[in-house]
């Protein structure tokens, strides 16, 4: 019984549901801030202390406006796109060890890597769908281009998320973070710079941000969604902004593993994939700001053309350090 | 590499950016301050108006009015129509019409934005 | 007369003899010539095939009570050659020279609404300017139009657009831009025809903005006029007040007094680079380019507070008037306003430099749209546009006005003709704005700041030019001798350079739209009016 | 109780607006897209520029409107959800400034959709309108957010 309360609290509270989305909002409150403070600007300030509170104002605010639906639109998808896409992003963070272990207990196993990456193309997929369903042209060019670019952008990052796994002999993310005693990001850097720019073409910055561009193509998939839907797919998105942060963490930083002070390893761990967190989150907005956005066609050859090479040619330097350093990590 | 590849100055700008002080001005807490000569909010004075009339014959957005007080013509100022171009100033012959600093004239109610001859000698406000 | 007036006049009466009815020449570089209406297409023939850079710089219609008049503006040789007609009220028509010159397109096709004149032979005869629901035997800018009960059209707003209809024909899908589109801040429509990702045609339905001004300067004073065609563009302002009154005071023949001219030039000058500032920044967002957008637009307000300084508003400066300019520049306000433009040429030498060596920023804009000196010459185009694409042309060296003929300056040209040439244009002209200003303010006479002038003026005509911030702004005023004005016809720089915008999307990438648009700094307030 | 209050808090910290021009001349304009730079900011005030009329909030117009203009300003208006409000900007879509009259024009905005508030200018200076949108958060947080939803 007590073992049960404990699996409901892990998944409800902590770090599971709540946490998760508490932390989106910490999170895309220091998006906000620290782009605008790249701009010279302030950003949100009076909406709680330092304006923290934004994005729990716009969440609240948009769960209450008057929800339309467009009459022409295929209307099963329309309305749950957006909610299934935002669970599954969700859903896909009990497979992560955010305090020390899987919010799950014992969930890991071998190969919920390519599992938990898996989730995040399914989701994304539904986010494509939500736009594909709105029958306006907006959206329907919007999601179009979420799903030419997130299939084509798929593939070095599957590739790239193979190097740590190489090093770390497993498939378990967990076990990929566990096995970091020294950070891959410091031992290959290379994959590690190449991940994070493919993430921030699978997270849609940019200079990646195609299916946001507001000057083409107005909201993108968002376009005709209004109230508590638009709400859970903002939500969505930044659930899969962090999500995408929390697996470059997990996979090159050596996750929530750090040194323990003093007391609780729980809250050194939480506290560790937090700042390692938001490092990478700093580090994906300093790239927005400092680059335009691309044309969808050059997104595409940036794909193919370049980062592919790449990242293969990184994972075969990999093989070849792994190899090398075999006693070491193994 | 022969020729030596230039770095966007951005990606140093916007890193420096990050510790440097916002350009923002705390609008509602700090009032800006406005220039002399600002083209604000009108004064009339009803002491030197001779009731003449050109104020608002000239007023390209016809927001002049000429209202009967204590039975001569004066000017009433409609703010919503008004392009504060100051004409009306430079037409009035004994220099009734001044501006103020004052902007903020925002406000809910249409019938609110006029500024009356009669109140409006003093301060630049009527309310 | 310039001798280059001469020679063209010499080479039109060879070749058009008797047929010419009247030269005149009311003011120094201002020729006027009457042929009938059959023989227009002749005369400017010659005009076109004597400079092949000759383009035609508008065409102003004035309803003469039984006839209207057509007035044909060459612009050739840095001057312009008027050729002028008249055509009968009743079924007025005249051929369209489209053919000649393709530039004139969008001038006739607005003759054709406000007016009512067929141009026979025109590729398009649909409305430019009027909205949809304008009766069709109504054109509002001659004199007997009784504007009083046109339908609203709001009472069938429930009516789809035609843009909403499917396209007809095989593989091309019709995209429309506008008239609420983040891309345009201001509501206009584009019909473009994609196949793929390729741009097919490009229809643009111009007018959404159309407020006619030019009927409404007729019942109003010239006074009250400076302050309307002002509001023509809230971003050129100056140029507009500026080029009125120009032509008003050439009518008038006054001349402004030497401060005043200083004193136009700085505030013209101030207006071109916050333009400028303002297109450079709004490139950055239509490229995604945020924080382009966002120091650019900061470094900006120091120029509107500068404006603010000067004229008591941070926009609309309603600072010139007729006879001078309306306040007088202190003395102590000059070392503020060097030193802020001091910050700002800094400023300027980063944004080069990015512009220079941002790889992002150059995929976006190098090679994209690019218009080539023969097309921008055909298409009349004016401005950073013609001077992006090689075109040597600028008011304020080829007819100085206000103090341009004593202040020295560089005139701005790239011959790559594309997107990055045209913002590269507008970087460069800010840097010689400021030296322009500084030199303004070091060189400024003293003396009286205006003159002042009579309410009525003198029945005349004439035309002015200025360069505004998008190009060169064309003014023709005709005084019956009251206080209002007979016919004020405004072409603005951005109604000229509107139809290359045809011309680069046409063939290119759909996304490329948004910023090879940006590039030709659109202002739809003004290409409307 | 609580949870009403928090609704209207989350009102009135996070009003997303849209920008439209029913025939403006530019200044307004470009002063409202000034609001977004460092100078004024107004996401201090949680306020974003949306592309959508679905995700907007506040209308903020600008200009007089044109014939051809209206009926595509009463559909944006129509297509934004409850509960919504209206800044006019400016002389010309408070009443149509010096346009009024002319042939093409109808008039201020207020003659096709209401307006919640008007700020007079030509054009208002940035911070006026700031302080337009401030009033119109003010009245909204005594009155209307109530009955509006």
């Amino acid at each position: 019984m007590s073992l049960n309360l404990e699996f409901v609290f892990r998944v409800l509270v902590f770090p599971g549901f709540a946490f998760v989305l508490l932390f989106t909002m910490i999170c895309d409150w220091v998006e906000r801030k620290i782009e605008a403070r790249m701009q010279n600007r302030i950003g949100p300030t009076y909406t709680g202390p330092a304006g923290i509170l934004q994005p729990f104002a716009d969440f609240v605010k948009l769960l209450t406006k008057e929800d339309i639906v467009p009459l022409d639109t295929k209307n099963f998808v329309f309305r749950f796109a957006p909610i299934l896409s935002f669970s599954i992003f969700v859903f896909a963070f009990l497979f992560l060890p955010i305090d020390g272990a899987n919010v799950i207990l014992n969930s890991s196993f071998e190969g919920d890597l390519i599992f938990v990456l898996t989730l995040v193309s399914v989701a994304n997929f539904f986010l494509f769908l939500s736009g594909w369903s709105s029958t306006n042209p907006y959206s329907a060019i919007g999601a179009t281009r979420v799903l030419t670019q997130f299939l084509g952008y798929d593939i070095p990052l599957f590739i790239l998320a193979l190097a740590p796994a190489f090093l770390a002999h497993n498939l378990s993310i967990s076990a990929i973070a566990v096995n970091q005693r020294f950070p891959f990001a410091l031992l290959i850097p290379w994959a590690f710079v190449l991940f994070i720019i493919t993430l921030q073409a699978e997270l849609e910055k940019d200079p990646f941000d195609v299916p946001h561009a507001e000057t083409e193509i107005v909201g993108g998939y968002e376009t005709e969604y209004t109230g508590r839907r638009l709400a859970f797919l903002k939500l969505a998105k930044d659930v899969q902004i962090i999500l995408g942060a929390a697996i470059a963490v997990e996979l090159f930083l050596s996750g929530p593993y750090g040194p323990v002070f003093f007391g609780l390893p729980v809250f050194w761990y939480t506290l560790w994939f937090i700042l390692k967190l938001l490092m990478v989150i700093v580090i994906t907005e300093y790239l927005t700001c400092v680059f335009a956005r691309l044309r969808i066609d050059q997104v595409l050859v940036a794909n193919w053309k370049v980062l592919l090479p790449l990242s293969i040619l990184s994972l075969v330097a990999t093989i070849a350090i792994g190899l090398w350093l075999n006693p070491v990590v193994g | 590499m022969s020729k030596k590849t230039k770095l966007s100055p951005m990606l140093k700008e916007v890193f420096a950016h990050i510790l440097k002080k916002p350009a923002t001005r705390k609008y509602p807490e700090v009032k800006p301050k406005v220039p002399e000569g600002f083209r604000g909010k009108q004064i009339f004075d009803i002491n030197f108006c001779v009731s003449c009339g050109l104020c608002a014959r000239d007023c390209p957005a016809r927001a002049i009015e000429m209202v009967d007080v204590d039975g001569k013509k004066r000017p009433l100022f409609h703010l919503d129509l008004c392009i504060f171009c100051y004409q009306c100033a430079e037409s009035c012959p004994r220099n009734a019409i001044k501006s103020s600093e004052i902007f903020e004239l925002a406000s809910t109610n249409k019938s609110d934005l006029v500024v009356r001859p009669e109140t409006s000698t003093k301060k630049g406000s009527d309310e | 007369m310039t001798s280059v007036e001469k020679k063209i006049l010499m080479l039109l009466s060879d070749r058009l003899g008797e047929k010419i009815l009247q030269i005149q020449t009311p003011q120094l570089g201002k020729v006027f010539v009457r042929v009938n209406a059959g023989v227009l297409r002749d005369a400017l023939r010659v005009l076109f095939e004597e400079n092949e850079s000759a383009g035609i710089s508008a065409i102003t219609g004035v309803d003469l009570g039984k006839s209207i008049e057509l007035m044909y503006h060459v612009r050739t040789h840095g001057t312009i050659i008027t050729v002028r007609t008249e055509v009968p009220k009743e079924d007025a028509g005249i051929e369209s020279i489209t053919d000649l010159i393709p530039g004139a397109n969008f001038h006739e096709r607005e003759v054709a609404d406000l007016f009512g004149v067929t141009f026979d032979g025109h590729p398009t005869q649909r409305r430019l300017v009027l909205p949809d629901s304008w009766p069709r035997n109504l054109f509002p800018l001659r004199k007997d139009a009784v504007i009083a009960s046109i339908p609203n059209k709001l009472e069938n707003a429930a009516v789809s657009d035609e843009d909403m209809q499917p396209s007809e024909g095989r593989t091309l899908i019709k995209v429309v831009m506008g008239p609420q589109h983040p891309a345009l801040i201001e509501p206009e429509k584009f019909s473009l025809r994609v196949d793929g990702e390729i741009v097919k045609e490009v229809e643009p339905r111009i007018g959404y903005v159309h407020r006619g001004i030019e009927k409404a300067a007729e019942n109003r004073t010239y006074l009250q006029d400076i302050y309307l065609v002002e509001r023509i563009c809230g971003i050129c302002n100056a140029c507009h007040a500026a080029c009125f009154c120009q032509t008003v005071e050439a009518i008038m023949g006054i001349s402004v007094p030497p401060r005043a001219r200083y004193l136009r030039t700085v505030i013209l000058e101030l207006n071109r680079i916050h333009s400028h500032m303002l297109l450079l920044g709004h490139a950055g967002l239509e490229i995604g380019y945020e924080t382009l957008f966002q120091y650019m637009w900061r470094d900006r307000e120091p120029v509107m507070d500068i404006v603010e300084w000067l004229t008591g508003n941070r926009v609309i400066a309603s600072f010139i008037t007729i006879g001078g300019v309306r306040r007088d520049l202190k003395e102590e306000m000059i070392p503020k306003i060097k030193a802020e433009l001091t910050n700002l040429k800094e400023k300027m030498s980063f944004y080069k430099h990015l512009f220079d060596s941002d790889p992002t920023l150059k995929m976006r804009t190098k090679n994209v749209g690019v218009l080539s000196k023969q097309d921008a010459l055909k298409l009349c185009v004016v401005g950073p546009v013609a001077r992006g694409s090689g075109v040597n042309m600028d008011v304020r060296k080829d007819e100085p006005y206000a103090a341009y003929d004593e202040i020295p300056f560089n005139m701005v040209t790239y011959n790559e003709g594309d997107s990055w040439a045209r913002l590269m244009v507008r970087l460069a002209e800010i840097g010689e704005s400021i030296n322009i200003i500084n030199y303004a303010l070091d060189n400024l006479p003293s003396g009286p700041y205006r003159v002042r002038v009579p309410r009525i003026v003198p029945a005349g005509e004439a035309f002015g030019r200025v360069e505004a911030p998008r190009g060169e702004l064309f003014y023709y005023v005709k005084s019956n001798g009251t206080a209002y004005p007979e016919r004020v016809k405004v072409r603005t720089p951005t109604f000229a350079n509107i139809l290359s915008f045809v011309r680069i999307a046409e063939g290119g990438n759909v996304a490329d739209v948004p910023a090879s648009f940006v590039s030709l700094d659109p202002c739809f307030s003004c290409t409307d009016r | 109780m609580c949870c009403a209050s928090l609704v209207k808090w989350a009102r009135l910290k996070s009003p997303w607006v849209l920008h439209f021009n029913s025939g403006a001349c530019n200044a307004c304009d470009i002063e409202v897209v000034a609001l977004l730079t460092p100078r004024y900011d107004v996401e201090r005030f949680g306020i974003l520029l949306e592309p959508s009329p679905r995700h907007a909030d506040v209308l903020l117009t600008t200009g007089v409107v044109t014939r051809q203009c209206a009926d595509r300003l009463k559909r944006i208006y129509e297509q934004m959800p409850e509960p919504k409000f209206v800044v006019a900007i400016g002389a010309c879509a408070c009443s149509g400034g010096v346009f009024e009259g002319n042939y093409n024009v109808l008039g201020g905005v207020d003659k096709v959709i209401p307006v919640d508030v008007y700020v007079p200018g030509c054009p208002p200076k940035p911070e006026a309108i700031i302080d337009g949108i401030v009033k119109l958060l003010n009245s909204a947080r005594e009155a209307k957010l109530d009955d509006k939803r």
